[in-house]
């Protein structure tokens, strides 16, 4: 038996009318992420990556198409615990600590928070001491990482980041990209990341999806070849600059 | 800072109270109807004895009042947040509920129910639809970021409810239960003028009304004022232990996906004409139910046969129209006036929280005070003309919209104020730009609270001092056992309470729709 | 016993010093009743609770319950009047005095909405036009009438002159009753059906009322002070008040058939009242009969 | 006589004490910029960053120190029209258009808006098409555009910005690079800009501000020599390297 893909797209369109204007964010999207695979879509500011994100979560209706995650329909995959999402923005409840608003995910899913596990969450995106503080008292960039560490605390099967470390400084940023990929690689997961960082795709990914704008549209799936687990020094590595090049050709051209 | 306020606050109290004294004291106002607190004070001293058995009775019922009337009224907004098409359904008789003068329903509940039963009830009658719509305005303005986070996750309806909803709804719930609270008392009250019974505070105002002393009349009323305000400040400090630091952080942009009126025309016409029966058909069953004698309790279809089809039915007719058109006049300007005054009020709370802190025990009395009491007091300072029919409106519609505006403008994130602050603007900009706009479906909820009220405040000014209009004309036809046109005017007096409701509901659909903002219509 | 219930006409004061005595001397027990009181109140309609099978008899204005019986085709019956003379009348300060019902023309005067038809047809009675006369809401507090907003009330003059003297002014009255508007008050009615099947304790609850108001009224004084802490307790009213209330109405509830009484006299005179006003009534809608078995 | 600053922050200290803990997010900080100049602040999360300008704002009360924007105390120079800013989180006014978005600051400072000029900042962010779009029709980065635009809107003296180029890709982050210093080289103003981005510091900062955290403070100010106006060419300039390195090891280090 084949196994489904983790996540799949198939001919998916997406029509937006708004006041302001008629915007065709997404034409004829076809994607698939093989179980276990890691991608990365990339693509200038509006071309609908969140939306094609938002799409395959069942947040958002589509005009056409099908969407499949781990072989079901997204909302009775994200009912079995199979997702895990950090929105663009980062979206906390205001009312919630910092370890509540973690703990949010879990308590959806009905599954007993383990307090322990939660606070290794919390240490990962350096949020040791803040456990108890509001979202007004936090800083941009600690919200964000929040965000991230509610998205990781299901162990999910399928994990949806849209640009998870915008705010973050370039450290940290690479603190958690590698954080990320180990916790990716632990748990077998398939992950769809949102950045505008092509070295942070290319990095992490094991195909990175370009899309282009008007109408949202996917152009090119480049493959990213380099072994596991990778680390830092990759980044210095001539052909991992190659790769990047290739990536930036894509997106600025065509 | 904090303690700073409260120094203030109490501070302003203080210098209230001292005026009043001098004002009492040197009788300035009204020839002396006006007593000095003192007097009032050492008045209180001397009856002691008499208020342990009033105070007990009408706390009996406005706490059992409260808490069923609120009980019900949070239940029933979640089911109508949830479900649009029930908030149609049941919108004539959620205005019923409040619109609905005390003085008409007061008899027909001592007769159907008994013991303390119709004060319980009109308590909860007087707090329902405030926190109903409190409720609903707070559910309905949830973040929608929030939403998706748990929607993301598979979450239900019901989780999306408890864990966002609920919790984001819970300022505006607070806000609905200050309100509430000067409402049971007084709903309490007015249900012991109707009653007949030996105990509460109604009953002991009634046996003083007759002596022409204020200082007793007020002495129960401020009585009356404490046991509410003792609830406002008990919900007003818990309101501030639990917003504090968890408002939102940043402003939803979010556009709600409008669902809209939806479904085949068939089915949206047949919607229409439910949820305009509906309330008829209850009518209808509660008359039939309480098995009340047909010569008191007037079904919809007696009704009908009164104002059409009875040989008295001209007359009848002509007496409700001349009545009308006394009242409907006034009542526009009074909607507007109370609305003015309570958006004034409101802006003054954001620009100057002490002076309204101070002005908050104020506030409480004109909601608790029965306007029997005061109403020799007015008709001396306003005379009985349209002055003092306005106060009266604006007395008896204010504050729910007010304590529901305030709440609005408390809510706006501080990241969407920073901005206007950042250009230097004033606070009336930061006001105009901003923390208006932003707390616009708020001022919306505001207004719905303030029609039907407008309505119930002319009618009492038109009862107790002018003489005019539907309110004296539903006090006669009581003496004269015409239930036939009390029943007419109740049923006049609420569609025309819904028939503004449903005015402000389109013109609220239209301007938040074009905004992007989501409508608790 | 078999218990009986009865819905006074207003709050407890001295208007029922005489149940209240013959409920404390056991004379209801004595007829074999046992007498539930119901107290009313402004909002309280006594014609209602006895519609709704809430109490069997009730206390009245005459002119509500004819009206009601002619216009409603209610199906009450009065088998009694405890006011010979309705109470009711123009309350006005001695310094301001109101006579007699020419002085209130262009004056204002406040009357509770319920009473405005019977002003007007007392004014009618006395040529004068409604217009010449202002005539505003009244809600039982007197204090417009001491501080000099309002000219006169319309009022129980057995009651309001005790307060304005209280506020240090001097009161003068009239009845309404002396100037043509000639009805009973607190007339006691009961519904057909009950007529029909209480008779015998209708008749026993006059008796031992009768008795019970022979004995209050004997020395108005004696009275009411017994009932302080009970009956009167948390009125809000005060004894001196509720003694003043008894002495006053001594004169208005003698009758020389006894207390209660309905006299062929008394009913038309009553009846032709209401007569001015639009109110037309029958002598049958009173029945003698149970007044003459006492 | 002297010119007054364009920002001068002497002995600035604020301590945040919130539900969760007690943060002394800014110790003794004093900062100055020359009227005219450019200046980057880099630091990691969390580190005050957002603290300085929003002080600088007026936006914050301060523990100590004394603040002067353009010689004047905070409120006073927004008052004048002196300042522009883009906070972190866009903060678009959700009921109003993109165009009246950045019509805002005029309104409060009562300047006519000139149609024309609005336009042509709209065009700049490269919304051209979405002017009468709502913010909640815009996707993460369109709205941190409309963000940036508002902020220039006003010819300001003293531009504040933080991280206003977070959520934008690479080449509409450069190109914004280019737009912004060519805007504040013809407007003369005194710039303050928030960043992650340690070669978006170099390329237009005359001086880059380096913070740490807990508490925190400003570890070293570090000079840009290259000439004005800069080109994309300078981001593969050694030279330029050389200084993004200084940079990230004064970041990184002690
Ligand atoms: N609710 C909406 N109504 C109308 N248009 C929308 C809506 N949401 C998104 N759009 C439009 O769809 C397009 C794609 O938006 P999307 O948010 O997916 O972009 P994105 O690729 O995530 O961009 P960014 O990198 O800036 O976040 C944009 O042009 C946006 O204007
Ligand atoms: N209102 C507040 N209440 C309590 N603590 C606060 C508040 N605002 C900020 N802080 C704290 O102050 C510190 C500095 O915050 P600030 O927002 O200035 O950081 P930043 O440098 O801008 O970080 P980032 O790059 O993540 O945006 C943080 O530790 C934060 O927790
Ligand atoms: C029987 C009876 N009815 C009413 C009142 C109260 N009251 C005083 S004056 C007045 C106007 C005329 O009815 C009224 C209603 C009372 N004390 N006794
Ligand atoms: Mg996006
Ligand atoms: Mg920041």
């Amino acid at each position: 038996m084949i196994q489904p893909d983790g996540i799949s797209l198939d001919g998916v369109s997406k029509t937006f009318s708004g006041r302001g204007k008629v915007v065709e964010a997404l034409r004829d999207v076809t994607l698939s992420c093989p179980r276990g695979t890691f991608t990365a879509i990339i693509g200038p500011s509006g071309c609908g990556k969140s939306t094609v994100m938002r799409i395959a979560l069942g947040l958002e209706s589509l005009d056409a198409g099908v969407v499949r995650i781990a072989g079901e329909p997204p909302l009775a995959a994200a009912r079995d615990g199979v997702t895990g999402v950090a929105f663009q923005d980062a979206a906390l409840l205001p009312w919630r600590s910092v370890r509540r608003n973690i703990e949010v995910p879990l308590e959806v899913l009905r599954r007993k928070p383990d307090a322990g596990h939660v606070q290794a969450m919390i240490d990962l995106v350096g949020l040791k001491g803040y456990e108890n503080s509001l979202p007004g008292e936090l800083s941009g960039g600690m919200r964000q990482r929040v965000a991230i560490a509610r998205a990781l605390v299901t162990h999910p099967q399928v994990l949806f980041m849209d640009e998870p470390f915008g705010a973050l400084d370039q450290i940290l940023r690479r603190q958690m990209n590698v954080e990320l990929q180990r916790i990716w690689a632990e748990t077998g997961s398939t992950a769809l990341l949102v950045t505008h960082g092509i070295d942070e795709a290319v990095f992490l990914a094991d195909r990175v999806v370009v899309m282009h704008a008007a109408p949202g549209r996917i152009v090119d799936v480049i493959d990213v070849p380099f072994d596991r687990p990778r680390k830092p020094p990759l980044f210095s590595d001539p052909a991992f600059h190659k790769v990047c090049d290739h990536v930036a050709e894509v997106l600025h051209g065509g | 800072m904090a303690a700073e306020r409260r120094f203030a606050g109490v501070r302003n109290a203080l210098i209230l109270l001292l005026l009043w004294e001098v004002i009492g004291q040197l009788g300035l106002v009204a020839g002396g109807a006006l007593p000095p607190p003192s007097d009032i004070l050492i008045r209180l001293w001397q009856d002691r004895g008499d208020y342990p058995g009033h105070i007990i009775a009408t706390l009996q019922a406005s706490v059992a009042g409260f808490v069923i009337g609120n009980v019900v009224a949070v239940a029933a907004g979640v089911i109508f947040a949830l479900s649009p098409p029930m908030l149609r359904l049941f919108r004539g008789i959620n205005i019923a509920a409040f619109a609905l003068p005390p003085i008409a329903i007061a008899p027909i509940l001592a007769l159907t129910l008994s013991g303390m039963a119709p004060r319980i009830t009109l308590a909860a009658l007087g707090v329902y639809f405030v926190t109903m719509t409190a409720t609903v305005i707070g559910i309905a303005q949830a973040d929608s970021r929030a939403k998706d986070v748990v929607r993301a996750y598979g979450g239900s309806r019901w989780q999306v409810l408890r864990l966002v909803q609920f919790r984001g709804a819970v300022p505006s719930i607070l806000a609905g239960l200050r309100i509430a609270a000067p409402n049971a008392v007084l709903g309490a009250i007015l249900a012991e003028f109707g009653g007949g019974g030996r105990w509460g505070l109604g009953t002991y105002l009634l046996g003083s009304l007759g002596r022409g002393e204020p200082d007793r009349l007020w002495g129960i009323g401020l009585i009356a004022t404490l046991i509410a305000g003792l609830s406002y400040a008990g919900f007003a400090l818990l309101s501030r232990k639990l917003l504090g630091a968890t408002k939102a952080v940043t402003l939803n942009a979010a556009v709600p996906t409008g669902k809209g009126d939806s479904g085949p025309l068939w089915a949206r016409i047949g919607m229409a004409l439910a949820s305009v029966a509906l309330p008829f058909a209850l009518w209808w069953a509660l008359i039939k139910l309480s098995g009340a004698p047909s010569m008191i309790a007037k079904t919809p279809g007696d009704v009908f046969t009164y104002l059409f089809l009875a040989p008295s039915a001209e007359t009848a007719q002509a007496k409700l129209l001349a009545a009308l058109a006394q009242t409907l006049p006034i009542t526009f300007i009074g909607m507007v006036a109370g609305l003015a005054f309570a958006f004034a009020l409101a802006i003054l709370s954001k620009l100057s929280p002490r002076f309204i802190s101070g002005f908050m025990p104020v506030a409480l009395i004109t909601q608790t005070m029965p306007l029997v009491a005061l109403t020799p007091l007015l008709v001396l300072i306003l005379g009985r003309g349209t002055s003092l029919t306005l106060w009266i409106t604006i007395s008896v519609t204010f504050f729910p919209a007010f304590v529901t505006l305030a709440q609005g403008l408390a809510l706006v994130p501080r990241s969407a104020e920073d901005l206007p602050r950042a250009y230097g603007a004033s606070r009336w900009t930061e006001l105009r730009m901003v923390t208006i706009p932003a707390s616009l479906p708020y001022l919306f909820a505001a207004t719905r609270l303030t029609v039907p009220r407008a309505l119930l405040g002319v009618m009492i000014a038109e009862w107790l001092a002018t003489g005019r209009g539907i309110g004296n004309l539903l006090n006669q036809s009581r003496g004269y056992l015409d239930y036939g046109m009390i029943w007419s005017v109740a049923a006049v007096s609420v569609i025309l309470s819904v028939v503004f409701y449903q005015l402000v509901v389109v013109v609220e659909r239209r301007v938040l729709g074009r905004l992007g903002m989501a409508t608790s219509e | 016993a078999t218990p009986l219930t009865m819905q006074a006409a207003w709050i407890n004061d001295a208007e029922f010093a005489g149940y209240f005595l013959a409920m404390d001397q056991g004379y209801y027990t004595e007829a074999g009743l046992d007498l539930e009181y119901l107290s009313g109140g402004p909002d309280v309609i006594p014609e209602s609770t006895i519609i709704a099978g809430r109490a069997d008899l009730a206390l009245t204005t005459p002119d509500t319950t004819i009206k009601a019986i002619v216009e409603q085709g209610a199906p009450f019956k009065i088998i009694g009047a405890q006011y010979q003379k309705n109470p009711i009348g123009i309350v006005s300060l001695a310094k301001n005095p109101i006579n007699t019902p020419q002085d209130l023309i262009g004056k204002t005067l406040a009357v509770p909405p319920v009473n405005v038809i019977s002003v007007e047809a007392m004014l009618k009675m006395n040529g004068i036009e409604p217009g010449q006369v202002n005539i505003v809401p009244y809600a039982y507090d007197p204090t417009p009438l001491v501080k000099g907003e309002i000219d006169a009330s319309l009022d129980f003059t057995t009651n309001v002159p005790f307060t304005i003297q209280q506020a240090g002014e001097e009161a003068t009255s009239f009845l309404l009753y002396d100037f043509g508007y000639t009805i009973y008050n607190d007339t006691v009615v009961v519904t057909e059906q009950v007529l029909a099947e209480k008779r015998d304790l209708l008749v026993a609850w006059l008796r031992a009322s009768r008795k019970g108001w022979a004995e209050n009224l004997a020395d108005p004084t004696v009275w009411p002070p017994k009932f302080a802490d009970t009956h009167f307790k948390g009125t809000g009213r005060s004894i001196e008040n509720e003694v003043y209330f008894n002495t006053a109405q001594k004169p208005l509830m003698e009758s020389p058939e006894g207390y209660f009484a309905l006299t062929e006299d008394g009913i038309e005179k009553c009846l032709s009242a209401l007569g001015e006003v639009g109110i037309v009534g029958s002598t049958d809608m009173f029945d003698t009969s149970l007044l003459a078995e006492v």
